[in-house]
Order: C-alpha cells, then structure tokens, then sequence
C-alpha cells in the first residue's frame, strides 16, 4: 500500500520519539517559521561552534508544532547535521531538497542522508514537500543570521 | 422536497473519477471549491464555439449575442439574490476580489475621490472603526487590516464563544457612532456557523454603519435573500456554487454603487476619456474595468439555473439530513472533537474537527489514500484556529451530491488514520 | 514558415458559424478578443470533467492534479515571455487588472505600506511623474490618473505624429528625474503601430525611471521577450491570444515584486494572519488573493502551446501579408483614409479606418449584415481619436485564421456601405 | 434585405437633411452627453414657454456627431415634440424608449410617434439602441434642468 511508501516506519519512530526537540539555551541565532498553507509552525535554534576555523553545528534545538512529517524531518536533521560543519550540513541541506523536488525520480543515497533517505516517498506528495523541508528551510535561516552576527 | 441525489451525481462528470489507484472519489472539500454539473462545461464549451466576442464594444452579431449572455447573467445573478434590479450586481473575479473593492472605495473616498454625488460615508479617518469577527476568512480580514493601515481606522472584531457562535454580548461595545462598516461572513467556512445577520444588520444600520456579507458559503447551500439579511453589500463566488472559477458577484444597492468612487481604471468603466482627466460610468459598469468573465459570466448563469432547477431549500435539507448523520457519526470516534455548533438547524455543511493525537496533515492523506477528499489546515482562518488553540483542523464539507456512504467513507478513513499513527 | 490556415481554421469551431440569416463568418475584430481553438475548449472540460479542485490548500489528488496544472501554467507563461522564472509572473483577471495593481502597488506605498524589503522607488508625491503616452488604452491611462489624484503625482505624455507615430523628439522633455515610471503599448490597439520600446526602456532606466510594457496587442502575435526589451513589468490578456476570458498575467522583475506593497488582500497571499496584523507570501503569491481563475490557467497554458506549436514568426509574417494586401486593397477605396503607419514592417495586425461621410457604426452594420465583423468606435482610445479629430473609427483586426479572402470580404462590403449611405 | 428594415427610407432622409439642426439661442439649459461605447456625441438646448400653466416646449436645438441612427433620431425627435406640452414630449419619449427595448415585439402606432415608428428594427439591434437614445435622453436631462431652474 502507498501510505507505507509514504510513511516509512523511520519516519513514525522520529514523529513519535523526536530526536533533540525542546529549545535549549545558550545559541546563536533563533528563527520561527510557519507553513502559510496549513498553519504548521517551527521555532528552531542554532549554536555553531568554530573549531578549526571552520564553523560547526554544535547544537539544533527547536520546538515543532505540526504533522508527522514535518516532525519527523526536523528530528532527521538535527540528527543529521549536528557536529557537521556548516558547508557539510549545507551540502545535505541541498542534498535533501534535491530529493523533495525530485517527484520521487531520484535514488537517495543512505550513506549521504541517512533516515533521511525514508522521505524519499514524500517527494511524490508536492503538497506535503513543505513539511518535509519546514525544519530545514528553518535552519538555513537561522545558521545565516548567526554567521552574519558572527561577522 | 427530497433531491434525488443518484441522478445528480450523474451530472457531475468527475465523480465517476478513479483516484490513488484505483480508490473512487468521495469529494468532502466543495467549501473549498464544488464541483461542476456538465450543464455548466457545456454552456461554457457553447459559449467559446458558437457566441464569442466582447462585450458592449461590437456591433456585430456574435458581440451581441455575447453581450447577451454576460448581461444575462447579470440579471439571473440579481434575481437570485433578490437585489432590486441588476444594476446592482458587479461582477468580479472572485469573492476575494468583491471585499477588497469596497475596501479600496472606501480608501480612494478618504483620499479625496469621489462616486459622482459625494462620498462622504465612505470616508474613513483616525477614531472610526471597522468590526469583523474572528471567525472570518483571511479574504474577510486582511482587505480591512489594509485599509486600516493606509486610513488610520481602527479595527475591531466579535469574538466567538466555545460553542462557535459570535459573542453577540459584545455588540453593544463593538457598534458604536463610530462604526463605519461592519463586515461578516453569512456562514463561518470553519465551524459551518450560520450567524444571526439580520440582527447584527439592524444594530449596524442603527449606528449608521453599512454591512458587507461574506455570503461564500451561503449562497451555493441555501436561499439567501439580501433584502431579508439587510445587508448593503454582499458577496459571493461562482466556484463554490457548480460555477466556473474566475468570477463571483458582489452586490451593492444602488445608492451606495453611486456614491463609491471607482476602483480598477480601464476600458468599459468609463463614460468619457481625456489625457487629464476621465468621467466615469454608472453602476454596475463602473467597477467593471476591461475585458470581464464573460464565458464564465455565462457559466454562472448555468450553475444558477441547475441549483434553482434542483431547488436551493431541497440542497439545505439534504445537507441538513447529511450534516446530522456525519455528526452522529463522528460523535463516536474516540478523541474526535467537532468545532463549532451540534445542532445541524444552525450549521452548514462544513464540519472541522481535529483528533487527539494524530495531525490534520496526516488524517487527510490517509483519507487521500482511500479516495475521500478532505481539507486539512486552518482553512483561510487562521484567527479562528487560534481561538481555539489549535494550529489546524481536518474539515469535511458536503454538497448535492453527497451521500451518507460517503459521510461513513469518511468516518471509515478516520478510524484508519487512528490505527495508523496510534500504534507505538 | 507560411501557416496552413485552412488547417488552423479547423481547428476553430466558432469559424464554421452562419451569422445574420446565412452569412458565412468574416471574424475580423480580433484585436477585441480572438477565438478559441479547440484545444484550449478541450482542456477546458477536461480541467471540469477531471482535475476540478482548489489549489494549494488541498491535501488530496484532485488538489495536486489541480495545483499542478496552475502552477504549470505559470512556468509556461514565464518560458513564453522569457521571465528569469516563475516566481516572476503574477496571475490577473485581465491586463487590465495588472496595470492597476502596479498603480495600487505605488499608491499604497505611497501611503506607507511596503512589501517587505522597502519601497522606496514606488512611493510618489507632488512633483514625481508618470509618463504615458496618448496612444494608449484606456487601461493604460485610467489607472495612472486616479493614482496621480490620490498621490499628487503628475500625469505627462508622449504625443503621437501624424502619420501614428510616437513623438520621440518630446523624449527629453519627457524624461526626467522627476520620473517615476513610463507607461506604454508595446503596440496600439488602433494604429497598429510597434512601439520602440527599448529605446524609450533605455532612457527611462537612465532617469531612474520603471518601465510598465501593455503587451495586449504584442504577445498574441509576435515573439516578445522581456529582457530584449527591457521592460521591468509587462501585462498581457489570455483572450486576445487564443485563450480563455478570465485571465491574464503580468510579469514583472522578481526584485520589484519584492518591493512592491501587497494590492489585493485575501487567503493565498498571505504568511500568517492574526486579527491585528498580517504578513505576506513571496512573490508571485503576495499578489494572488483568493480562489484565482484555476481553470482559466489550464486553458491559456493550452493556448500558448497552441500558438508555440504554429510558431509565433509565422503568425507573425501570415499577419504582414494580410496586412499588406489589406493596406493595398483598402487604398483603392475612394474617401477612406488608414490611421497609422502606412509599412506592414512597422505595423500590427489591426487597421483602423474612417470614411467619407459614413460613420463608422454605420459601416460596421452594412459589414455586420454581410457577415464581416469589425469593430466601430473609439476602441477604448479616445484620446488617440481627438488627436486625429475623429470621434471614431473602424477597425478590422487580423489573426492566425484570416484569410486574404476575407480581406476581400471587407472592402467589398465597405464599398456596399458606399453605395447605401452615398445615395442622396 | 434586413439592411432596409434597420434603416428606413425616412431615417436615411432624416440622416442626410436633419431638422432643427444646429444650436439656438436664446436656451433655458444646454446639455451634452455621449455614447461611451462609440464617442457619439449630441449638445442639446431646450427652450420651454410657460402658455397656460403648462410648459411647452418652444425649441430643441442641437449640435450631434454620430451615426446615421442618433443623428436621425434627434432629428425625428425634435420634429416630433417642439410644439408639445413637456408632459407630453415626455410621454412620447416613454413610448420611443419602449420601441426601443421592445426588441422588435411592439407594433409602433404612427399616430403618436410619426417618423419615429421607421426606428422599430433598430430594437432589433441591441448595439444601436444606445444611439437611437442618445438624443432623447439628452432632451430629457435638459429639460428636467430647465424646470429645475424655473423654479
Ligand atoms: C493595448 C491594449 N491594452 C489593454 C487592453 C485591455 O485588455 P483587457 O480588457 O483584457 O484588460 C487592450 C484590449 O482591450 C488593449 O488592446
Ligand atoms: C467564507 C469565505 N469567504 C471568502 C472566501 C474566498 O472566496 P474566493 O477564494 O473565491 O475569493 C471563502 C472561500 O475560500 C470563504 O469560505
């Protein structure tokens, strides 16, 4: 059955047991984005750290109000990118939209993405693709205004 | 006065579509648009091969017999709505577009334009005041916020109870002398509230306000009379009505028609045009600039046709009997909370509801999944959703052409969706 | 690259229509608003028949099938035009719903509004000038007088020569620092002439002015293409061009829209709503209030297939040929005078006309009883007809589907018009 | 030939050699309208006489740009209602306004409206009654502002 392919149990865990949810203190830069079409929303916190001069992603802290899908992402990202450096959670960050636009043609590689790779069948819902990319969009905004005041 | 709803169904070519593999289609979202009787594709499939040309400007056959049917259309849409005659129906492209016109009168009053014989009541400054209510779709809220920004009105707005209907206790504090309009919807889109217009009317007039009618949800589902709401203006949309999208109606009495300076500039508003200056026409025509909707002007007359032809009382009671079942219905599943009144005699066919535990998102794609139609989201009332502290709501709304198999399709889906995401 | 117009022909249902007792139909008054082939009908009914749901806000197949035929719609005006993308091309009803938004858009900049990012270049006051010229459509001129009365902005134009040409030698004069934006025809819906565009884009963007393009008359037939011509906003209407009524579309450079204060307020083209306040979508969406014409987007999507398939050059070049034999034909007739360029290299594919001692409602009859149709009047330019001394005209207007035999046609029944008025 | 039936000998005379033409003086008002849709243009001067308690109307006279239907129609109007009382000037632009509108179904009555029976096909033409009116209203307008200002 499709929801299957839609909803992927990787996908049900993360919704049910999110990873890093709970806004922490201290950070760097804090966003609050909303999906105008349903109403979901996200407010999402972001500390990076500059190790060897490049910056890294110490800490995604948010707080999500909103399906099974957004949820679930914003989980698989912190996951994903936290002790990234920034190009390197960038990269994925363009790796994982590549996917949502992909009208469920591409091959997610697991070893790139990771759970991330479980949203593969989301691409073929273009209604829920803002969902599924809310946490992210969230992240890049709130990982540029902190590079900026870093400046 | 029973519809014969199997027949009906056949006049809907898309219900016999085939969705997600193979699933028949139970449409549950008319609120958000109906769907269209072949009556109506065929006047416009008519229109486009046999009648089409502009309007008013030609003079040869095919404009006339195009004129014909835009002005047609225009006299059905009056008759319909019992205004005095259809010099007072102006077509727009939408409700949307219908609520922002008057909003921008009365905008380009207060910068000084006037309608031909004065504007003064539509004059807006700092200490006048604008009342909605927060059960109102954006298309009735935003337009007033703007206006207000650009005027330095104030805007105010009824509350609304737990139960869904508007806090009239607060009209005495809401309407004042310094009330310029009050603007409501007839039937809330969310909570299908049909609210006591008339009422809040008769207040307004009281203070010397005018009264603007959302009336989206109310024209398609049951006889609406403006004269009996005592309203001034009211809107409506054609494609939540069997009509083709791109156009709606708002009617305005003539009086105020007149007194409204234009809003969109173009051709046909015009009566006289130099480089400095032009003189304009009189309603309707005034606000009608450019080429209009004229096949979708003749597909509207269709879809009136076939809702007078059905009868709009035998739709409400089908919908009355719909709305009860689906209530009952959905009483019975566990965690499912219905917004908005019980009693079917007080609602549309429009119930949201929201369920412990599992997303709005997520109910209407399992729904999706099983072929049933539904809206998820804060349904263009976000203030609304707010109210009741939630961020979305799943809704079901229902039509003609709904039958009660369908309302258990839905509540079939539901129960779905629950043992999908209840598992742990 | 010649059109196989008896082809094309066929593809038009409305072409094999008797009119006025048996009279074959001579369409002749495309420039008003053109006919529609039956591809465009077609997807018409099967957007109804099919895909019929509302946009965006729809979490079930119908409302994807439908989400994807707008937005597809979009992408394919945007390719059309040469947009940089989609995000650059706003939905209207008309063009002429698109011009007053720009001019709303400065109005309520004017009055403090922005679109996010500042608006600084939209806002006007006394001394700011508008630039048009006294070619133009009413819908070109309207829009910009009411918003210099309500901005205290001043409203200038290009004159025109005697031979239907801008006065460019008035360029200098004309612009200035003190203009805020030029307005103009790509090409006059009553001359014919082709504007030069770039070369007065050039100038204007020198000033610090905006550039508005009305491509009403342009995009239905011929390649156009908005960098060439550097145009920062330029309109077009789908029933000119083989499309649907009901919409149109207009562009405008991604970073303006930004800018640019919301005009119409309402569900769609909002971020989030609360009853005190509101934000707004990006572009295109922060201009698309309310349900928007879905269908209609479906159909002129068709249309534009429909005229990249026959190829715009040869549109195009089939229209200079008939204009070239119509110019030669109508100099044969005595006491008819053509307004406009007298070079089918110059010229569009409408001609307008006056003749001794017939009045043009008068010729438009005779030719109307013989199944030719054109148009008579001031075809919403008055100005332009003062200019020339004239209080109306005749306007026969070409297409893709027009023969050479219908240009015969014309200036047979015009000489019939001769002979019945000539009598004394 | 359904030309003819439009336009009748007497309009086509009426066309070419119109009476009462041109403005006169001295006027009790002046109006001037136009037909939106084509640019028609008609100036009209009325002049009323007060005989026996009842206003007459001693002259029309008027200036028109139009097509052979509204300058043959000032041209009949005018034959048909100086001389008349305004009551009953008024009465027969009620009558030609019904022709008008009648779209072709009224049988006019030579009796009352003389000439103006040869307008009966214009009715059938809905783009031209606007020019068979232009003339009629405007007399209309610019007596009901000569009483206006007897007054
Ligand atoms: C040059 C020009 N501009 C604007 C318009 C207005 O187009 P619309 O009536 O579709 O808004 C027209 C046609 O009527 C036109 O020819
Ligand atoms: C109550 C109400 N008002 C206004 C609207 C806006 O209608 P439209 O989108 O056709 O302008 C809607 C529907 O979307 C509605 O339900």
């Amino acid at each position: 059955m499709r929801l299957e392919s839609l909803y992927q149990e990787v996908i049900l865990d993360h919704y049910r047991h999110p990873h890093h949810k709970g806004l922490r203190e201290p950070y760097d830069a804090e966003v609050h984005h909303v999906n105008p079409l349903c109403g979901d929303e996200v407010t999402l916190r972001v500390t990076l750290k500059d190790a060897t001069g490049e910056p890294v992603v110490a800490d995604v802290s948010y707080d999500a109000l909103g399906c099974s899908i957004s949820q679930a992402s914003a989980s698989v990202m912190s996951e994903l990118i936290i002790g990234k450096t920034v190009p390197e959670a960038m990269g994925l960050a363009e790796e994982f939209l590549r996917l949502m636009q992909s009208k469920g043609q591409l091959e997610p590689d697991e070893e790139i993405l990771g759970d991330g790779v479980a949203f593969a069948g989301v691409a073929k819902y273009p209604a829920r693709i803002k969902c599924a990319l809310l946490g992210w969009m969230a992240w890049k905004d709130a990982t540029a205004q902190a590079l900026e005041e870093q400046k | 006065m029973t519809l014969d709803v199997a027949r009906i169904r056949k006049d809907f070519p898309i219900l016999d579509r085939q969705v997600r593999d193979g699933q028949p289609l139970v449409y549950l979202d008319s609120a958000n648009t109906s769907q269209k009787p072949r009556q109506v594709i065929e006047r416009l499939d008519d229109f486009y091969e046999r009648h089409n040309a502009n309007i008013h400007r030609a003079s040869h056959q095919l404009g006339e017999e195009a004129t014909a049917a835009y002005e047609g259309a225009r006299i059905k849409a009056a008759g319909f709505i019992g205004a005095r005659d259809e010099t007072e129906v102006v077509f727009t492209k939408n409700i949307s577009e219908g609520i922002n016109l008057v909003a921008y009168a009365m905008g380009n009053a207060t910068a000084g334009q006037s309608g031909g014989s004065g504007s003064g009541r539509f004059r807006l400054g700092p200490g006048d005041e604008i009342v909605i209510t927060e059960m109102e779709h954006h298309s009735n809220i935003v337009p007033w916020q703007l206006l207000c920004e650009r005027t330095g009105a104030t805007l105010r707005w009824f509350g609304v109870t737990d139960d869904g209907q508007l806090d009239l206790a607060q009209a005495g504090d809401l309407i004042t002398e310094r009330t310029k309009l009050v603007a409501l919807a007839h039937q809330s889109n969310v909570l299908g509230t049909i609210n006591p217009v008339r009422e809040i009317a008769d207040r307004a007039h009281a203070a010397g306000a005018l009264v603007l009618v959302d009336a989206a949800q109310s024209v398609p589902h049951m006889p609406v009379d403006v004269q009996g709401l005592g309203a001034d203006f009211l809107g409506f949309t054609s494609h939540k009505m069997c009509g083709p999208t791109g156009i709606g109606v708002l009617w305005g009495r003539r009086e105020l028609l007149e007194e409204m300076p234009p809003f969109l500039g173009g051709g046909e508003m015009i009566e006289s045009v130099w480089m400095d200056h032009s003189t304009f026409a009189p309603p309707p025509h005034k606000f009608e600039a450019g080429t209009m909707p004229i096949a979708e002007a003749a597909g509207l007359d269709a879809a009136i046709d076939y809702l007078t032809d059905v009868g709009l009382d035998a739709v409400r009671a089908h919908e009355r009997d719909l709305i009860g079942y689906a209530l009952d219905a959905l009483g019975t599943v566990p965690g499912l909370r219905v917004l908005g009144p019980a009693d079917p005699a007080t609602r549309g066919a429009a119930i949201s509801f929201t369920l412990e535990d599992v997303h709005p998102h997520d109910i209407s794609q399992v729904l999706d999944e099983h072929g049933v139609a539904v809206r998820a989201g804060h349904h263009c009332a976000w203030p609304l959703h707010r109210r009741y502290g939630i961020q979305a709501s799943t809704r079901a709304s229902f039509y003609l052409y709904n039958t009660r198999a369908e309302v258990d399709a839905l509540v079939d889906g539901i129960g779905q969706a629950q043992r999908f995401f209840g598992g742990d």
